[in-house]
């Protein structure tokens, strides 16, 4: 019997090693991620004041300063990407979930599925000839571009994978009572689809929000407050960039103040989304 | 006197290359209630999805002959039109899950973008609910969500959807095969008075039910109509022996 | 019967609001038939803006594949495939090569892999098998995507001012050159990167076991770990695959933190703490300055090469993945 | 109440309205018989076509009902019950006619006392009693009335045992009554077939309420 029970024993005690391994691993993750927050909070946080936020960088030597023109081109930049690429986007989506079969579909399928990897510095080098290049200097809408092309695959494919879950008797339902395609889709499955698709845009939103690839060649960044679309804009992560590989220590606190406000508004962005997709989720 | 309604006139429907429905002529008469059986996959959905043109909603699906609604032909009106005219309650319970009750029952005006006075609203649902034997169950709960409601309770609340728009006939695809025995009575019940205003059409494969419901009967079998008789007169003294062996159990 | 009934009622007007409710009835339906007319033609207005849709999405990838390629052809043109594999990098005497970014790429990428692999496999265990429920698994969960959501040029600047003086004082540690910067850092700012990717797929796939098998095994009397290592990891294997080229492809193509961190010289790295630059990261140091033509052109063609190898794995990955949760 | 329901009240009335049927023809065959009225026992004959009519349709609409409802327990039993009580009703139809065949058969008028001395009259009274009372318990689903009538259809029995000697002993005192006495005890052999219908549709109405079988057992009432 003990013969027996010795391995058996042997085979327990390897089960909790490794069951410890594995624990010890996966939770070991965390760690940099939590030195990350804190250190990027500690740092920041102490930087941010109304100040901080309503002004512009001082030049190089002069301490104070704020980030006012990033935040405020970031603001910019985003909105109109999002604009651009929400609307574009959901109509993909729906195309891609509508026409499940067709040749077009099965191209545009696989076109997401590259986009989506696509690094995001080679889409700032086609933005740089899309529409800088052409138009004769870097504006802030062609930044927006550029991000509203990093948008894009993950608003279609979540709006593409929400619809392509709902149930087909729910659009039966809506033709057979005489509703017109745009309508059934518009009015039956978009609003029962709504809480998967939010959380793609507000993902996607996340995420672009803290690219800055796509921008090095395209909003390229600007000192000053700007608002126009047409020349070139300020943005956070741009501010990041410059100020922290900068070797002045004023820029590198407008640095950690900027990566402090960015990176809570993407977790909080993150965070909000979790929530949102649970609240609004449409029970079937 | 019974006045034919719809007629279907060599109706043939495919799946690609798959002929599905085969040369199906039919009569059916006003204010009754048909019952379309047969075994799976012969074709019985398929031509009853073929009335309203929900057939060619999937993709690769053609269909070819005559559905005349009233005279005029279906297959030339625009699909809008033939569905406010012909509706249909499906095999699952399917009321929208983003609507209230009271929003169910009105979807087809609401979801169309059609504006009605408030007052107008009120008078169809509770017209349709009571129609349906379902208004004095949910009266007092009109805006709750219509998934809240037992399956049976939103099976009727499809029917009151569909019957809402006041159309001609209204079409059934096994209304009660996802219900509960209890429910599946309700509904049964139902049909006996909705046939006083609407001409209805039931698929279903559970003859049993055909047999209780109907007044007429039609038994398809690989695609084809192969008998179509008063109910009473299939249940008893069947003329084709596909028919009988279908209804007794011997298919083989 | 009932219908003259009703006329008689009518004729006799005794009721008239039931003629006036008949007639807005007729009108009603007349109104709808119109209403549907314009609906129809709404209708045909949507398809075919779902169909534009449809054609934008692969116009844009084909035009990105074009625009590179049209702007790479002077590059071509001149240097041929030579550009590949040419050791040495220096713009002010025209001389193109671009093996060192793509041996500091490959390095970069292939050690940040090396290094995020356990980890990302533990967490994608624990997450599929012990512990597919709860709120700590929740919460490892969500922590572990926020990894993903956290901007790249923020593990930059962390990795500048916190990993670099750490790893600087491990290198004089170890006698090599205390710079800091360098192939080595980068990867470990990008196995943190890259971890949530092959969790998360790893994760799914693993809940994707069908329980029987397991079953099967427990009924046999294995272990946990037994089960894990041989029923479960043999099953997902293809999947987990997938995930280690989708982080591949992530860590090849991520930008900001490595050109921050890894030094930007463009000598072919003689260790891996020396520092370096990869395709990414030389683009975007050097794109804004390139004034000649064969310059951008180089640097275009770097971009190209960049976009055509991320594709190449991450179709692959996405074939794999397709093809696993198909079967 | 559920279409089944309303079928079965259908095939209820039906049965009920063939029982007052047969009812009236035994009791218009009886009158023929007392005041010997060969033009009531000629109708009697000829509305016995409509007693076979009403067991045709009868027959037919159980049919369509076990073919359309597939009925089960109490509703299967009714059915099947009302199937046996059709077929007994009709055969005592044939009764009814084959009394009024008798009457139009004979020669002439029955001698009055017959009546009295073979004791027809009374088992003519109780057989319709019966009848009446068995349709009773069907209507109302009494199943103690039902009950009593295998105890009254004994007296039919007794008075029909003892009809042969009762016969015999009238023939005996005057010879010249012998053919109207044959009569008088065919008549009673065929109402004590009346007893026996009754006592069976007694039966089939404890099977359908009780789903109790009491056919081929002895002691039947006194449970």
């Amino acid at each position: 019997m003990k013969a027996k029970n010795s391995p058996v024993r042997f085979r327990i005690g390897k089960n909790g090693f490794f069951k410890g391994v594995v624990i010890a691993f996966a939770f070991s993750c965390v760690i940099p991620l939590l030195f990350i927050l804190a250190y990027i909070i500690k740092a920041g946080i102490t930087k941010i004041n109304w100040n901080f936020l309503v002004n512009v960088p001082k030049p190089v030597g002069e301490s104070g300063g704020g980030i006012a023109n990033a935040l405020l081109g970031s603001i910019i930049i985003i909105a109109v990407a999002a604009v651009i690429a929400i609307p574009i986007g959901i109509l993909g989506g729906i195309y891609l979930s509508e026409n499940r079969k067709s040749k077009l579909a099965y191209w545009a399928r696989l076109s997401i599925d590259i986009l989506q990897g696509v690094p995001s510095i080679v889409i700032g080098i086609v933005a740089y000839f899309w529409l800088v290049k052409p138009f004769g200097g870097f504006s802030s809408v062609s930044g927006s571009i550029a991000l509203a092309i990093m948008m894009l695959p993950i608003v279609v494919r979540s709006t593409e994978e929400t619809l392509k879950l709902l149930p087909d008797t729910l659009r039966e339902a809506g033709f057979a009572l005489g509703m017109p395609f745009h309508r059934v889709v518009l009015k039956v499955i978009v609003p029962c689809g709504i809480s998967g698709i939010l959380s793609g845009v507000m993902l996607s939103i996340a995420r672009i929000a803290g690219e800055t690839a796509p921008l090095l060649f395209t909003a390229f960044g600007n000192p000053y407050l700007s608002t126009s679309l047409t020349k070139p804009m300020q943005s956070l992560p741009l501010l990041i960039f410059n100020y922290a590989t900068s070797p002045y220590n004023d820029w590198h606190d407008l640095a950690w103040g900027a990566s402090c406000i960015l990176l809570i508004f993407v977790l909080v962005l993150n965070i909000f989304t979790k929530i949102i997709t649970r609240k609004w989720k449409v029970q079937l | 006197m019974e006045s034919t309604i719809v007629r279907s006139i060599d109706y043939n429907a495919y799946f690609g290359d798959n002929h599905v429905v085969k040369n199906v002529n039919i009569d059916i008469p006003k204010n009754n209630v048909i019952a379309v059986m047969g075994p799976s996959g012969c074709g019985k959905t398929t031509f009853l999805r073929g009335i309203n043109r929900m057939h060619e909603l999937i993709p690769g699906a053609t269909a070819k002959g005559k559905i005349m609604l009233d005279n005029e032909d279906v297959m030339e009106m625009h699909p809008i039109f033939v569905r406010l005219k012909i509706g249909m309650v499906f095999q699952r319970p399917n009321p929208f899950p983003n609507l209230s009750i009271y929003d169910n029952v009105i979807a087809g005006y609401k979801l169309n973008g059609i504006k009605l006075p408030k007052a107008e609203k009120d008078k169809i649902v509770e017209q349709s609910l009571t129609k349906v034997a379902l208004w004095n169950e949910v009266k007092d709960q009109l805006n709750k969500k219509g998934t809240f409601l037992s399956g049976g309770q939103q099976q009727r609340l499809c029917i009151a959807r569909a019957v809402a728009m006041e159309p001609e006939v209204l079409l059934f695809d096994e209304p009660t095969s996802a219900l509960d025995p209890i429910s599946t009575s309700t509904v049964e019940e139902l049909f006996h008075d909705l046939k006083q205003n609407y001409t209805l059409i039931i698929v279903t494969h559970n003859m049993q039910q055909a047999a209780r419901v109907s007044d007429k009967t039609a038994f398809f079998y690989m695609g084809e109509l192969v008998e179509y008789d008063e109910t009473k007169r299939m249940f008893t003294n069947p003329r084709d022996t596909r028919t009988q062996n279908y209804i007794t159990g011997r298919f083989s | 019967m009932k219908t003259f009934e009703n006329e008689a009622v009518i004729a006799r007007g005794d009721s008239p609001r039931v003629i006036t409710g008949s007639n807005t009835g007729k009108l009603k339906k007349t109104n709808r038939e119109k209403h549907s007319n314009r609906q129809i033609w709404t209708e045909s207005v949507f398809r075919r803006l779902l169909f534009i849709m449809g054609v934008l999405m692969v116009v844009l990838v084909l035009g990105i594949m074009f625009t590179l390629i049209v702007q790479s052809v002077p590059s071509i043109k001149a240097l041929g495939a030579g550009f590949l594999w040419g050791k040495v990098w220096d713009p002010v005497r025209d001389i193109y090569g671009a093996f060192p970014f793509l041996l500091g790429t490959l390095l970069t990428s292939f050690l940040a892999l090396a290094i995020s692999i356990p980890f990302s496999f533990a967490v994608g265990i624990f997450l599929g098998e012990y512990y597919p429920k709860g709120w700590l698994p929740d919460l490892l969960k969500n922590t572990v995507e926020l990894i993903a959501a956290v901007p790249s040029v923020i593990y930059g600047f962390w990795g500048l001012a916190v990993l670099v003086p750490i790893v600087r004082s491990f290198e004089s540690g170890i006698g090599e050159p205390p710079i800091g910067v360098g192939i080595f850092t980068s990867s470990l700012i990008l196995s943190i990167m890259i971890i949530p990717y092959a969790a998360s797929l790893g994760r799914s796939m693993i809940q994707m076991v069908p329980s029987h098998l397991k079953e099967a095994a427990y009924s046999l009397g294995a272990t946990r770990w037994e089960v894990i290592k041989s029923v479960i990891l043999p099953y997902v294997k293809s999947g987990l695959f997938a995930g280690v080229l989708l982080s591949l492809g992530r860590a090849l193509g991520e930008t900001m933190a490595v050109t921050m961190v890894i030094g930007n010289t463009s000598g072919i790295p003689k260790s891996i703490f020396a520092p370096g630059n990869t395709m990414a990261s030389v683009i975007a140091n050097e794109f804004t300055e390139a004034d000649r033509t064969v310059y951008l052109s180089a640097l275009i063609e770097l971009g190209l090469v960049l976009f055509l190898v991320t594709v190449v794995i991450n179709m692959i990955g996405k074939k794999i993945i397709s093809r696993f949760t198909n079967d | 109440m559920t279409h089944l329901e309303n079928e079965l009240q259908a095939v209820k009335k039906e049965v009920l309205s063939m029982w007052y049927l047969v009812e009236s023809q035994l009791e218009k065959s009886r009158t023929a018989m007392l005041h010997f009225d060969r033009d009531l026992a000629r109708e009697v004959v000829l509305k016995e076509k409509r007693v076979n009519a009403f067991e045709l349709k009868i027959d037919r609409d159980c049919e369509n009902v076990f073919a359309l409802f597939c009925p089960v327990a109490v509703d299967l039993r009714f059915l099947l019950a009302t199937l046996k009580i059709n077929n007994n009703l009709e055969r005592i139809g044939d009764i009814a006619e084959g009394i009024a065949k008798y009457i139009i058969e004979s020669s002439g008028d029955f001698d009055r006392t017959l009546f009295e001395s073979t004791q027809v009259l009374r088992m003519y009274e109780d057989a319709i009693n019966i009848l009446i009372d068995t349709r009773m318990a069907f209507e109302k689903e009494d199943t103690i009335l039902a009950r009593s009538i295998f105890k009254r259809d004994e007296v039919l029995d007794q008075i029909n045992r003892e009809a042969s000697a009762r016969v015999g002993a009238v023939i005996k005192e005057d010879m010249t009554v012998m053919e109207d006495a044959l009569y008088m005890l065919s008549i009673i052999r065929k109402l004590e077939r009346v007893g026996d219908q009754s006592k069976n549709i007694a039966e089939e109405i404890i099977f359908y309420i009780e789903a109790k079988v009491l056919k081929h057992q002895e002691d039947k009432g006194k449970e």
